[in-house]
């Protein structure tokens, strides 16, 4: 959710049930514009909650150029007005310790795994030389589990409506000035909305097929290909006037699309933990 | 009042292809005051029935105040909504008291619940008849039902939008809440939906819906100690009324409330073995009980289930278990705000074992929600419960030669 | 204010320091889009309040194609539920008794002013033959008197940003789709602001500065041109998002822009009484 | 906490172009709990001085609710962080009690208005001289100002936005409330502006807030009857601690609250013949006392003014005048739902004499809050005073040939 437009956007998520409470709206009301003229992001967005066994963690992301979730950069804050960037990905340790279940406990610094260290004979070659021996890699903290869920999370989610970004000729992904909006029947259909990040499926899709999409527009995968099937909710309020995705993966996530006044945003607020039982639950 | 009643514009307006906001906003705008739209058989407008005004209702909007301090709730203009819908369910039931119990999303729709004491109930025929097996048996007796007490002390209503209809949800069976710890499943918002699991669900989605109500009712709500004072010198067991409202409660501050023990569940807990409160044991067959038992008196069946004890009532949080299998406690606990007056502070309690359900407390006020998938935290992935073992195949009968009718006959002859 | 978006509007008027209560909010929401399907607008605005002794008048204007002030309809309603169309305007009753003046009382159909019965001799001419004798001529109700002030404030102020809306081809006046907002220096300007109606002062403008404007997008007159100087207060949020502008000769006008959404609305809430003494009070 | 310490991101910044929405986030920051960005002379940040802990301080949120129904008040955020505003005021300033008390827009910026009561008040030197004319002649004694009573029983406390900083406004003088009676003008938002009126006002931007301030205050400000009480047999005239509030208070019901004669003026009137809450009476002069009162006695001296007998103390609203010269009634009550259940309806009274006063009720509670331009309604056009009459024009001199030195020293030798 726009970090400039938080309170109205707070509203949209009604659907889910969940809002921040006085407190932490006016912390994150004093605290984030200081977050995105320190780091001169464009766009800074609340991205959401995970909750904790004690304190819940606040994340946002801000991002200068291009929009597509990979450019982000994310933060964590607990008490809503001093941030923390999240580190970069142990991707090796992770998948070393893919057991990353379980409620999160709400101390970052907390040691999750730690590498089992070298066996004799097989102990890391000594780091070339100019180059420093990698720092930290040996264990996986909270923090650590936090940055790598709000990757994986952004991969199953980050919802836009098709037409609202585009590809610029700098290969930025940036929004669509001229975007304006879907109809109210496209609003209802679930090939209406894209994943804003790097395509996967639509590579591999044949040349044909390919040939036939409007390249500024369609170069995201839309949600309709995601699986499992039935993966995404879609509601509408009963006035019709507001068109909400949850996602049934992610309990805790939603895209909000407005009807009539083109706004769009999201939130994630939930436990951090995929839906693991989702093909029982469907 | 209006001069130009020619000009007047009046609800309903009747056109035939209307959108569906228009549906909806006809459906609420008797609720907000305005003229209601609902026509009887003969088309003419259905006369409003006399209406209950004595009930008790809490006041919905200042306890989403206290909710929004625990990061759940709705908008305020939904909040209001909902406080109108459950006012108008509680003047056309005979309902001594409602309260807005929670929400519980669905794929298609979500369902908003209601919960009520019911001044009375319709009598229903008791079934007088031994349910028999298929084959004419006398049928093994089941777990009865707890017939307005237990599990089933509060009659629930659920409608999928504040100003929806309200359709009452089924008393829950001990079968039903026995299965329903044993399947997960999403919501479909769709009452009469099949639930589709093994084992078998013994009823349709609103059974289901109703099984988990009572369940998250009677795990998570709770009131702080104090608030309900356990009266008489020796009560009886399960007695009604045994348990009351202390007219004396003088509040807690938010120091106080930061601490589990100072918090109790409000309700009778569910057995671990039956779906029920209170245990039941079956009746020693009547008709065949002249065959005598074989092993002995009555006391001494080996084969009997021994009786689970209830938990105590009005038992403090703090003596929760954990999540089976982890370390994570039963519930966070958490003073909302460091910058408000400590007397201002909220409280909240953030239930683990069914992540939505909230209790908040401020001062003498407190409050209970739950707003989620139904769906209880089990701390590891769904491991559905093994089929049966698989029937040995049924041996091939032996082919057996079709006698001719010579050889029947000849058979007959020497029968 | 939009209909559609009442919740979200109204936090933006917080700066005028009312509001409406959850009941009136919940009645319009539940109202507004009976109203517009019903009269098949294209668009319904929250207009305003008119505080009366008693009841208030709660105000909604509703259109069709051209959003130009002229072209809209009004309604009013104190329950907020039921809706009567504000009668056309007596002007000349209007002109005979100017002086309408004083607080609202709340009843619709009380009686302000009687036109004396003409005199002997000056009886008005039978109506021509097929015409019918004008009725309800002849007095002027609190109605009559609602309709005017909301006629004359639209006058005064109804506010959009420049480039906002377009001529069209048709004639009509139009949101602009390509709107791509205001820079936040010229959103501080009164000179970005304009007034969505019937042009007055730039038909007199001398042809020479005439041809220096966009003609699709500087077709109406600037708020910068409104007398008395200083008519109007443009003030910013402290987080310098938000610009609204009140307006002194009718207090309880507020028109806000939001610089990073690009959302603008307006509200009146006042007692529907111009403020004669401005000039003492600047 | 954070592990990553080198890429924490923590408040202050410095970047010497900064935007003013930052300028803007640095001040509301320590208001929420971030780290303060105020630096002393030495450039090292100011350590936090002790905090005043004992105060009073309303629930503003909650109270914020009650001005909702009434249709005044701002978004939840501002609210709130006005509460901090509030908090923090009173945390710094020796309050024994503080509370917000509205807001007057003003054409650049606007005041958001404190009300205190404060511990002590810094020790102020006596004018101890007679005031003197610019001729040197003893000045007419003016009517003093009421020191920490009366008009000036609270002191106030203004900031142009929730978090910015305080400033205390001056007492308020006899002279400056009868001017502000006949001037009308718009705030600037600036405190040291000058007022350009006629007549001319003895003071600045801020002595006329000051002055508004006590004007609304003593006329719109208003408690349910029954909430103060009259204590003592035979009151003290003007006597601290006559009013006090009622312990046993029970609150009424939203039937009784929609009358006007149940609710009462919390605050002293200001009389009209002198800005002040009391009559004062100019002191015989007494150097000059020797020269004897030409016409008689003390008592009788027909130029006195009669003293001017200030309104009956917590005078219930309905007895205060309708707008002169028009039919309008001081105040409108309302309920202010019609489908809330009563006992959670809120009552509220608004000013007719000064809109945007606005007194609401339900239950126990009630609030007063001002938000509007600080002007009163008069019911008619602002007649500024005529002018005093145009001074003659003053006689030509007639003009006198310039002696030459000869004649001069001619004149002088005559002499």
């Amino acid at each position: 959710m726009d970090s400039d437009n938080l309170y109205s956007s707070l509203n949209y998520i009604s659907a889910l049930g969940v809002t921040l409470s006085p407190e932490q709206r006016g912390a994150l009301q004093a605290s984030l514009p200081l977050l995105k003229i320190n780091h001169k992001f464009t766009n800074l967005v609340f991205w959401g909650r995970v909750y904790a066994e004690r304190e819940d963690y606040l994340v946002a992301q801000g991002w200068d150029k291009s929009a597509i979730n990979e450019e982000r950069q994310s933060f964590y804050s607990q008490n809503g007005i001093t941030w923390g960037k999240l580190p970069p990905l142990k991707g090796k340790l992770i998948n070393e310790y893919p057991d990353l279940q379980g409620m999160f406990t709400g101390d970052p610094s907390k040691r999750l795994y730690e590498a089992p260290p070298p066996a004799e004979g097989e102990e890391a070659p000594p780091p070339a030389e100019g180059e420093e021996a990698p720092v930290d890699e040996n264990y996986l903290t909270e923090e650590d589990r936090l940055a790598y869920t709000v990757m994986i999370i952004d991969k199953d989610t980050c919802v836009v409506p098709r037409g609202a970004y585009i590809h610029n000729s700098k290969h930025e992904v940036v929004p669509n000035k001229l975007f304006s909006g879907l109809s109210e029947k496209d609003a209802m259909k679930l090939e209406s909305y894209y994943h804003l990040g790097e395509p996967e499926r639509l590579k591999a899709k044949p040349l044909m097929d390919r040939e036939l999409l409007d390249k500024t527009i369609d170069f995201l995968d839309p949600l309709s290909e995601d699986g499992p099937y039935g993966c995404w909710s879609l509601q509408t309020d009963p006035a019709k006037s507001l068109v909400t995705l949850k996602n049934l993966l992610w309990p805790g996530y939603l895209f909000f699309y407005n009807i009539s006044t083109r706004t769009h945003g999201q939130v994630y607020m939930g436990h951090g933990e995929r839906n693991v039982d989702i093909a029982f639950m469907l | 009042k209006y001069t130009h009643e020619d000009e007047k514009d009046e609800i309903p307006l009747t056109d035939p292809e209307e959108p569906e906001q228009v549906a909806w906003a006809k459906a609420v705008n008797p609720l907000h005051g305005g003229p209601s739209t609902a026509v009887g058989e003969d088309g003419e407008p259905i006369p409003e029935p006399e209406k209950n005004a004595e009930f008790e209702l809490p006041n919905i909007l200042r306890e989403a105040d206290m909710f929004e301090w625990a990061g759940v709730g709705m908008t305020r203009e939904e909040t209001f909504r909902i406080m109108l819908a459950v006012k108008n369910l509680a003047e056309t039931k005979p309902a001594s008291s409602v309260r807005f119990w929670g929400k519980i999303h669905g794929t298609v729709s979500d369902y908003y619940v209601c919960e009520t004491v019911l001044k009375e109930h319709p009598p229903e025929e008791e079934a007088e008849e031994t349910p028999t097996e298929d084959d004419g048996s006398p049928k093994e007796p089941e777990v009865p039902i707890e017939k307005h007490t237990g599990c089933n002390k509060y009659d629930y209503f659920v409608c999928s939008f504040p100003g929806g209809e309200w359709h009452q949800l089924p008393e829950v069976t001990p079968q039903q809440i026995m299965c329903g710890r044993l399947v997960t499943k999403y919501f479909t918002g769709d009452l009469e939906a099949p639930v589709i699991t093994y084992p078998p669900f013994p009823g349709v989605e609103k059974n289901l819906l109703r099984a988990q109500i009572a369940r998250i009712t009677a795990t998570t709500f709770l009131c702080p100690e104090g608030f309900l004072t356990q009266g008489g010198e020796e009560g009886e067991e399960d007695a009604e009324g045994e348990i009351r409202q202390n007219e004396e409660f003088a509040g807690l501050t938010a120091e106080e409330m930061a601490d589990l023990t100072k918090w109790v569940h409000r309700e009778e807990s569910v057995l671990q073995r039956m779906g029920r409160t209170t245990w039941w044991e079956p009746p020693k067959p009547e008709g065949e009980g002249d065959e005598e038992g074989e092993e002995g008196g009555e006391a001494e069946d080996p084969n009997k289930e021994p009786a689970e004890e209830p938990k105590a009532r009005l038992a403090t949080v703090d003596l929760d278990e954990v999540v089976p299998g982890t370390e994570i406690p039963a519930w966070s606990i958490r003073v909302t705000s460091s910058l408000s007056l400590d007397k201002y502070k909220v409280v909240a309690l953030k239930s683990n074992r069914w992540p939505g359900a909230y209790t908040v407390g401020c001062g003498k006020e407190h409050s209970n929600i739950y707003v989620g998938w139904g769906r209880k935290f089990e701390g590891k992935p769904y491991n559905p419960p093994l089929p049966p073992p698989i029937q040995e195949e049924t041996l091939d009968l032996e082919e057996q030669v079709d006698p001719e009718p010579e050889e029947e006959y000849a058979a007959e002859e020497a029968a």
